[in-house]
């Protein structure tokens, strides 16, 4: 089951106008760039976007944005932390002139409505955001004596995620902290396109160290070690 | 609201880091936010406090020198850190599953306000012109509900002079009567189901100097000591 | 019910397993039940085809020969495998996550019971006198509702020559109108919205046979075969 | 954070009449048996036993039956597959004689609502069991065209798992298919009890293959590696 794209551009080509992305990596850790990049360059647009972040330690997010490829952006942590350096941000400046919808959730409820959508799980209680602008809409109900919010599964049309190790058959291996969103998002994602940095046959991994099971991987591609400055403002 | 404080010379930000670090006990997990909590690493050096990094990491080690430091390896404030013996790694989902599920004896959180009830808002500054569903939320609402103590290490007014100690928070909320302990360069000061308990005060300071710049009315502890290092 | 039918000769199990390996297409994941569809294994060696193990595993070898035994390394069937080159490992909750999330292409199960209408009975047999919530429900009903396409293995009849592709289910369900494809020892049987699809039949045996141990009505395809290897 | 015990007597010995108890293992592979052994020698009674099976493949499991330490059963696959030897099984016959109490759930829905009680997650909404007895009681509800059962999570005060290998911290490493439910029993477990085979210092792991981060398990013991034939009837 050879799941390899000769390249980046081969393996987001289909991505049509409107379709939902959601993109791994904690700003800098685990980011797929090169798949970023060719989406940048492929051009599909009205897409929603579905990442941590919508700039911070990603310059190549900020490019979709530029590039007014994005209509939508479902993150957790959108903004530069200083309000001055978001003032010029393109993300901050879209979203204050309405031309960017926007909808932000906690962090742990982002990733658990990905991870729900690849577990087959409709919806789920979180304690997290009761009594706060997030239970806005939302059913609350109680569970013994502590009130819940209903989170809704979330699954992406295509999902990019970022591996220091794979092989052929789309198992992938995770290094440190780089693995943050991409075992959920690869498994949510109807489509993952898996950037790997380090390619090998099957065999060339050990089993019990495969953070994302080859099955959630429907494409690969063979990418060099980004170069990242982890720093954000 | 714009009424300007008084302005007392309190702590250093290190300072309130090491205040705060006292107040951690022996063999527990303990998350820090962004900002002044992450100075407390700095103060738990060769403790047995294991910190948890919420992008997916235990155990967490001091920042990594510039020869150190590895791209794959930061922490939730995207710095480059080290491991420590016994550190190890995992998904988001996990580190929130863990967060929410109450495994995190501590999270040390900064904050723009607090209320008397230990309401906590954290995450968004209508200043910024933002819309008041939009904004930063990333782990702070996960760690305020999921953590078994939340301690507040903040600036006790703005720099503009205003409360951030108040009756009820008019930014929007974190989440609601979360906060057990209050840091700030000025004071330690207790939530309580009474109301807010000054427990500790800086260095030259009266419990009248603080509280004229604390909104709700204090109780003053009757143990009232100076800010213990 | 205790009406007894004629006993046909039909095919074995290994070739009713050969059937469904046949309808297995490479490129695919596969989740075997126990029973008759675990000697699917035996047909794929070689092929483009990944068995899941419901236990936790990917791509599992074929079972362990006494040599090779690690107690460690078993199916769902509690029996000994081995790894295959690109194998990997993962928790009970993670193999669930995966069947329930649709990315098993296929299941192939065992049966008590088909319904017409292709609701499934294979967990419990109220003859076991066991109470009717109670029995051995194991990964059925997660796979029979998560696997994209659902290939039923049984013997066509029971030991006592009574019907198990029925009207309606008399055992409790595992799931409702989930089965898409009926291999048996007799006959291949497709569930379609007009109802059972008579495909192929035993070598020497005719429609009216299979019909005469069949309780619903079959549509005889006009493509009507003997069953293909 | 030293967190081994002497032995498998003084890890359980505080476990007390009434406690519900989750232990791991599928069918052989994963099963902390010398903790088991140590449960029915310390002898605790009216136990909610929270395990895959109640028998088959693990004979020690029975022996709490036997010794009538068992008031209730939450399980998946609790009987012999085969009826004559079930008809011969203690739990088998303890649940005929109205002797043992059992609930019995869809595998994967067992294993979520471990998962969602370590995860904070109070209940979810699963399509298993649609239809079928499993959804008598509960709540049934359409998300999109499909029918889903609200399920709850289930926290046990006490849980027994297996590694393979494990520091003095309470981090494990598992091995191939003894994994199963060792990482989200862990997680659920109010007190978690880890038999270990091989035990090392801290930093004789590889931090990106630890399968249960420490902060989940509260005891260590070391074991020696258990005997197991694998097989089942």
């Amino acid at each position: 089951m050879n799941k390899v794209y000769p390249g980046v551009d081969e393996a987001v080509a289909d991505i049509p106008d409107g379709a939902s992305v959601a993109i791994s990596g904690f700003f800098t850790a685990g980011t797929p760039i090169p798949l970023i990049k060719a989406l940048a360059k492929q051009g599909a647009k009205d897409l929603t976007i579905i990442c941590m972040q919508m700039g911070p330690g990603n310059e190549d997010i900020n490019q979709l944005v530029i590039n007014k490829q994005v209509k939508k952006a479902i993150c957790n942590y959108p903004f530069y932390r200083s309000a001055s350096r978001g003032a010029n941000s393109p993300t901050e400046q879209a979203v204050r002139a309405g031309e960017l919808e926007m909808e932000v959730y906690p962090m742990g409820t982002f990733t658990e409505k990905l991870r729900a959508a690849g577990a087959g799980i409709a919806a789920f209680y979180t304690p997290t955001g009761v009594g706060t602008v997030v239970e806005e809409g939302k059913e609350k109900r109680k569970f013994g004596n502590k009130e819940y919010l209903l989170e809704l599964a979330l699954k992406p049309d295509y999902a990019f995620v970022y591996a220091y190790k794979g092989d052929t058959m789309g198992n992938l291996t995770c290094h440190l902290t780089a693995r943050n969103y991409n075992p959920e998002m690869a498994a949510a994602g109807k489509i993952t396109i898996a950037a790997v940095e380090n390619l090998v046959a099957p065999g060339g991994l050990d089993g019990d160290m495969v953070h994302i099971p080859g099955v959630y991987v429907q494409r690969v591609v063979k990418v060099d070690r980004p170069e990242y400055f982890p720093t954000i403002d | 609201m714009a009424e300007t404080k008084k302005k007392f010379k309190g702590l250093s930000r290190e300072l309130m880091a090491l205040r705060v670090a006292n107040e951690l006990e022996d063999g527990t997990y303990v998350n820090l936010g962004i900002g002044i909590p992450t100075l407390v690493s700095d103060w738990i050096e060769g403790r047995d406090i294991i910190l948890q990094a919420e992008l997916g990491m235990l155990n967490t080690g001091p920042l990594a020198s510039q020869s150190e430091v590895e791209q794959d390896l930061i922490n939730a404030s995207c710095q480059p850190v080290t491991e420590l013996p016994g550190s190890c790694y995992f998904s988001e989902n996990e580190s929130f599953a863990m967060i929410r599920g109450g495994y995190m004896d501590v999270a040390v959180l900064g904050a723009l306000q607090v209320s008397e009830k230990g309401d906590l808002a954290g995450w968004q500054n209508p200043g910024r012109g933002l819309p008041e569903d939009i904004g930063n939320i990333g782990g702070s609402m996960d760690l305020a509900v999921g953590a078994r103590k939340v301690i507040i290490a903040m600036m006790h007014i703005t720099n503009d002079g205003e409360y951030k100690i108040v009756k009820q928070c008019s930014y929007p909320l974190t989440a609601q009567g979360v906060v057990d302990l209050i840091v700030t360069d000025l004071a330690v000061i207790e939530v309580t189901p009474k109301g807010l308990l000054l427990r500790e005060v800086a260095s030259g300071l009266t419990a009248e100097d603080v509280q004229s710049v604390t909104e709700p009315k204090l109780i003053i502890s009757p143990d009232l000591t100076e800010i213990q290092f």
